[in-house]
């Protein structure tokens, strides 16, 4: 195992990143970057383990959710193809008291939570808007309106120092999901203005997967993006964002640092998305199967696979199991989704105001006379 | 124990009775700390409760809104201070597309208990974007709750009854009536007040029904005072609540007085009375002498000072609608 | 020299057509250029003007309409595509302050010609934010024009009038009729075409008049269709412009048929139909048989896919509006 | 004279600052950067007269604008004392092509660009809301909201390249002014990153005059301003805003850079705004007396005056000429503020649209009826 240097690296793009496993499986011991921080992890075999689990289940779930979109059973769904270890390093980061803000795409981050992986199929089948507790889960609703979020995010993170809950190891911590479009976003950058004044104990995670729909980055920034929070007064870094290594090391780091009061990072995950922006998206319209093969070399899962293999950590039985869990998990949900029911039409008028409104209670009720009317008939 | 104060230091009170109230309540703005507030409404409240419950902020408007977001789902009672009505829209987007809408979307799982306190509308001599009324913009967005208050009592107890309510509230205050002073009970309860999102009679009549809100209750009732002299015995309505509006009582009013006239310094078209119109017109169909006639700001942007005047509804453009009215 | 072709298709010739014709023309947004749009309207345009004319931005609403303006200042015509009707908001300070606000602050001496395209409306099954109807946040702003297209034939002629335009437009595209096709002559010259301003008369009638406008054109006729088959013979009105209205086409159907009924996807309250109605009720005092009725969505926001079906107005509800109407 | 170092000095803020006449009216000869960029000025005697002239002027006129406001004259007035060494040294250094995007505070560059300084008073006045042709006099509206012409002006440089206007010395550009907490502004952000993006030619006068309001500029960021650039890979300079010297040379450097096509660069000028927010505010309340006093000593005026008389460039008769003709201009320019007439009320109708609205027509119709049933009575 090698001693790593943030700013260097064959495949590292300008500027280079946190590498903590090489896409050929080598485990790097640590990363010293430039300001002097040292990441690395000190993970059991279990541990490598689990993270292989998840990385394969997030994958395996996200496939069955492309496919259920593919036969009608969804509306859209937002793949992670690509990303599950930004998502699972950083997701597995959080500590149990930790809040994520998401955006629509952080699948794996909320299976790490522990939530069951069933949540956000309302919001993409069209049943609900998502619907759930956002505190319960210590997982916001998925936003979509690009950015939104890390206002909301730098608002709770605020919160949190209001409540005298940073400064010691048991300090809470937040995490602001985004993706490299968003940075280019006014509120983005607002939230980075608040989270430094403030000094909010807030991690900024971007996952920069190449594209905002078709734009390539260079339509955002003609500079790494983890460089815009120096302008801000906090630090940035790049991390391989295929490296479940260097994503759990360096998002744990930044969430210790902020939940002892330290401030915020920016995280920057270079990753790429290997499918499609959305099922309703054509990518081969805007970037070339060469881009997309070259990054398939640099695969989040193959790489942990064969740092198990090759440390006899893990062998193909275990990969089996791995996939055999995963695929039941699959199923599981794949009869599940099919099983959600429609919502009653009148429900739409519920939850529109916590105390309700007496203008639209009136609506309510002429809209049930109405349905009511049809009764019986063929409509 | 009734103190006789302007309608500004009745809302100071009443902020500063919520911060009282309930620790989880913040106030946070543009100079809103130290220096209380260009308007001074909320003087001397970081002083009392200190830099982390009257913040002052970053000079972004959707910073404000969208931390506040952040802190409600944290479970504080943000109130954000929009220094002038004409600033709101860099924070229209949290606004409408969050704030509206994070109920909705949780099914009521997460509420968003905030209120954005917004100084409102014209006749102070100001420059561009100090003197706008855009309430219907709020009014037209489900999920947002609109009141706005006319009066100092009014003030005081609305301004704490939006903070105690769970719905996320936009809270107009008339800019230019700041000054105008009332009697005041600051001892009274606001949960047994009157309720927030009723409209009330600001003046009794039976010859017509004049319908208006914030600064322009006022103006309404100038012009009922001098229709008097004239033997017309005017109705006022101030609505209080502009989402929902209370129809109950406007109803209840036209259907007597056969006649409406709807008041508001906001352009005309798709301002509130656009609504109020076409809802007394299709609910009183039958009771009405004359079309609901609207006195309104003009479809143009406010206007430079020195014609301001001819642009907000006055005394006499209300007197000229109530003949229109009568002379149907 | 006719062409069948669908309304995204349409739009794509116009826009072409206006690039052609001017060189000031610049088309910018998110996906504009590569892609084509996520709705393909700007389909192979980068290709033949280049990507100077044709602009991939950053992704930040503020930014391409705020920019436009600088744009405009200089002597360019942008025409601006939001990709989603919910996402208009980030860029909304941008639209109020500056775009509706520059012709009446510099007394005409700078013009924004700026054209800001956005797809509008339910019905095509998405999630939160693709489905909205923002446009009365719009015709409410003094300033600012607004209009909207049914058909194939407007769509390519509307298009270029706008862009041709000195006024800031607002041009709304109903994305879920993008692919409902229209016979549209290429050839024709738009600067003799029907007026950008003017509503048409979409379906002559006799016996009540529905006024709707962009997606629920399609919906208006199939109901006056429908009516017919029961003896009512029913007018519909396209009103194509949303700001200005040209009431003059809607008074004088009300006056002959004594019926009105409104119909749009936004949510009622201070929706379109407000507007409308308050007007005809003031204008046809003594036409109307019944009130203006409005068939709208609900109060609510735009609701989950499976039940927008609920949500949007049909042709059956616009159906039992004309017998509410009939029954009065 | 001494050799400058922007990174030291003793009345610098922390990061220091480009200098090139201290406050005791001692030149500097050149600064140079941590970036490697030489600042300096060759001025003839004459064109030190100049400044000096400028700068009495504009301040003498804001002294006239804050007496006409007192008297009832003008509604309101955003005075710009303290602020004049920033603007008139920025202002002088556009060159005649380069376009200019004020906020409400920049009378001293107005002033610069040769245009009659009644030209805003109708603003501040109430009798219009501006009022004048953005590209007649290459100086854009007053813009009220706070950053909003940040974007406008991105959007007018990058329409400058599209013009094919950059690239040689007679290229065109664009210079935007905001303040210090119009930083904060999501709108002000983005057009840092629109103009990385498209390398638009524009330098970003930022006058740091130290409130936004009431507000410190700690509320607004807790790393010098200036820095903000590099997180959007531009160049960022801060200079000594109460040195005109400084002002010119850097803004004249940065202008210069952007009209050869080399992109955008953003200055900070740190200065100090001395007298109210505008005649609506009391500073008292939130700021203490020796603060302003400290500033004083740094002023803008008195430390050129010092270089003027010890360099032996002009005397006391220059001085009182200067201040002769400022006085002048100010009693003319009061009188021709007197002499404003209000608008004929109708006029306000004017000008919503370039085409017009017959709607709008009707309302126009009404309302003269309107007015005019009044012809005759007392109203
Ligand atoms: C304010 C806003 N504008 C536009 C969109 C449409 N949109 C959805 S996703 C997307 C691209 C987002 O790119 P990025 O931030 O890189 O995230 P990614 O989807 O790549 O994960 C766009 C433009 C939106 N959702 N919100
Ligand atoms: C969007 C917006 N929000 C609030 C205001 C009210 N306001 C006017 S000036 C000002 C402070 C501006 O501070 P800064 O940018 O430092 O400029 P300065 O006035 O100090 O020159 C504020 C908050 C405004 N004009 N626009
Ligand atoms: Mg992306
Ligand atoms: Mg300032």
């Amino acid at each position: 195992m090698a001693n790593g240097e943030s700013e260097v690296g064959a495949d590292a793009p300008a500027g280079g990143f946190v590498q903590l496993l090489t896409p050929e499986g080598e485990r790097v011991d640590s990363v010293t970057t430039a300001d002097g921080t040292t990441y690395s992890v000190d993970f059991t075999d279990d541990e490598y383990k689990g993270l292989y689990h998840d990385l394969v289940t997030v994958r395996r779930l996200d496939g069955e959710a492309l496919a259920l979109q593919r036969q009608g059973e969804l509306g859209l769904w937002a793949s992670l193809l690509g990303q599950e270890a930004a998502q699972v390093g950083s997701g597995r980061a959080l500590r149990p008291q930790d809040m994520a803000f998401p955006t629509y795409r952080e699948h794996g981050v909320l299976y790490t939570r522990g939530i069951d992986p069933i949540m956000p199929f309302g919001l993409f089948r069209g049943v609900d808007q998502g619907g759930w507790d956002a505190n319960e889960h210590k997982f916001n609703g998925y936003t979509v309106v690009i950015g939104a979020q890390t206002l909301h995010a730098t608002g709770y993170a605020m919160g949190v120092t209001m409540d005298g809950k940073t400064g010691g190891p048991d300090g809470e911590a937040v995490i602001a999901y985004f993706g490299d479009g968003a940075t280019s976003q006014g509120e983005v950058n607002e939230s980075f203005v608040w989270s430094g004044v403030f000094n909010a104990p807030i991690v900024f995670f971007c996952q920069n997967n190449q594209y905002a729909i078709s734009e390539p980055l260079e339509r955002q920034t003609r500079i790494p993006l983890y460089r815009r929070a120096a302008g801000f007064g906090f630090p940035g870094v790049r991390i391989d964002g295929n490296d479940v290594l260097a994503s759990y090391a360096v998002t744990r780091s930044a969430l210790d640092r902020a939940r002892q009061g330290e401030g915020p990072t920016l995280i920057e995950a270079y990753t790429y998305r290997m499918g499609a922006h959305t099922s309703s998206d054509d990518p081969t319209r805007y970037r070339i199967a060469s881009e997309v093969e070259s990054w398939k070399a640099k695969d989040p899962i193959s790489r942990l696979r064969a740092f198990l293999t090759k440390q006899q950590i893990a062998d193909d039985a275990f990969f089996a199991e791995v996939d055999e869990a995963a695929k039941t998990l699959a199923l599981d949900l794949r009869e599940r989704v099919l099983a959600m029911p429609d919502p009653a039409p009148v429900t739409m008028f519920d939850h529109v105001y916590p105390n309700g409104s007496p203008d639209l209670d009136e609506q309510r009720r002429q809209f049930a006379d109405y349905q009511a009317s049809f009764e019986g008939s063929e409509h | 124990m009734s103190d006789n104060i302007t309608l500004g230091k009745a809302l100071n009170h009443g902020l500063r009775r919520s911060l009282e109230n309930d620790a989880k309540v913040v106030v946070m703005g543009e100079d809103v700390g130290k220096l209380g507030g260009v308007f001074r409404i909320t003087d001397g409240l970081q002083k009392d409760f200190g830099e982390q419950r009257v913040i002052d902020t970053p000079l972004a408007e959707a910073g404000i809104v969208g931390t506040a977001v952040g802190l409600a789902i944290r479970g504080f009672r943000p109130v954000c201070e929009i220094q002038f009505d004409g600033f709101v829209f860099p924070a229209y987007n949290q606004i409408v597309t969050q704030v509206a809408k994070m109920s909705y979307r949780s099914m009521g799982k997460v509420k968003l208990p905030i209120v954005i306190r917004i100084p409102y509308g014209g006749g102070i001599g100001a420059v561009e974007h100090h003197s706008e009324s855009p309430e219907a913009y709020f009014s037209h967005t489900p999920g947002l709750k609109v009141v706005t208050c006319s009066n100092p009592a009014d003030a005081y107890t609305m301004i704490q009854q939006a903070i105690a309510s769970d719905d996320p509230i936009v809270f107009f205050e008339p800019k230019r009536r700041y000054w105008e002073k009332g009697d005041v009970d600051l001892g009274a309860d606001p949960a047994g007040a009157f309720p927030l999102h009723q409209a009330r009679v600001a003046r009794p009549g039976t010859d017509a029904t004049l319908i208006a809100y914030g600064p322009m209750v006022r103006t309404a009732l100038d012009a009922a005072a001098a229709a008097a002299e004239d033997g017309r015995n005017l109705e006022v309505i101030d609505l209080r609540s502009l989402s929902p509006i209370d129809y109950g009582t406007v109803y209840e009013s036209v259907k007597r007085t056969s006649r409406a006239i709807v008041v508001h310094e906001a352009q005309g078209t798709l301002g509130l009375g656009a609504e109020i119109a076409a809802r007394v017109s299709e609910h009183c169909f039958y009771s009405l002498e004359a079309p609901v006639l609207r006195v309104t700001g003009y479809d143009i942007p406010y206007p430079a000072a020195r014609v301001e005047e001819e642009y907000l509804p006055d005394l006499d453009r209300v007197l000229d609608a109530v003949d229109r009215s009568f002379g149907w």
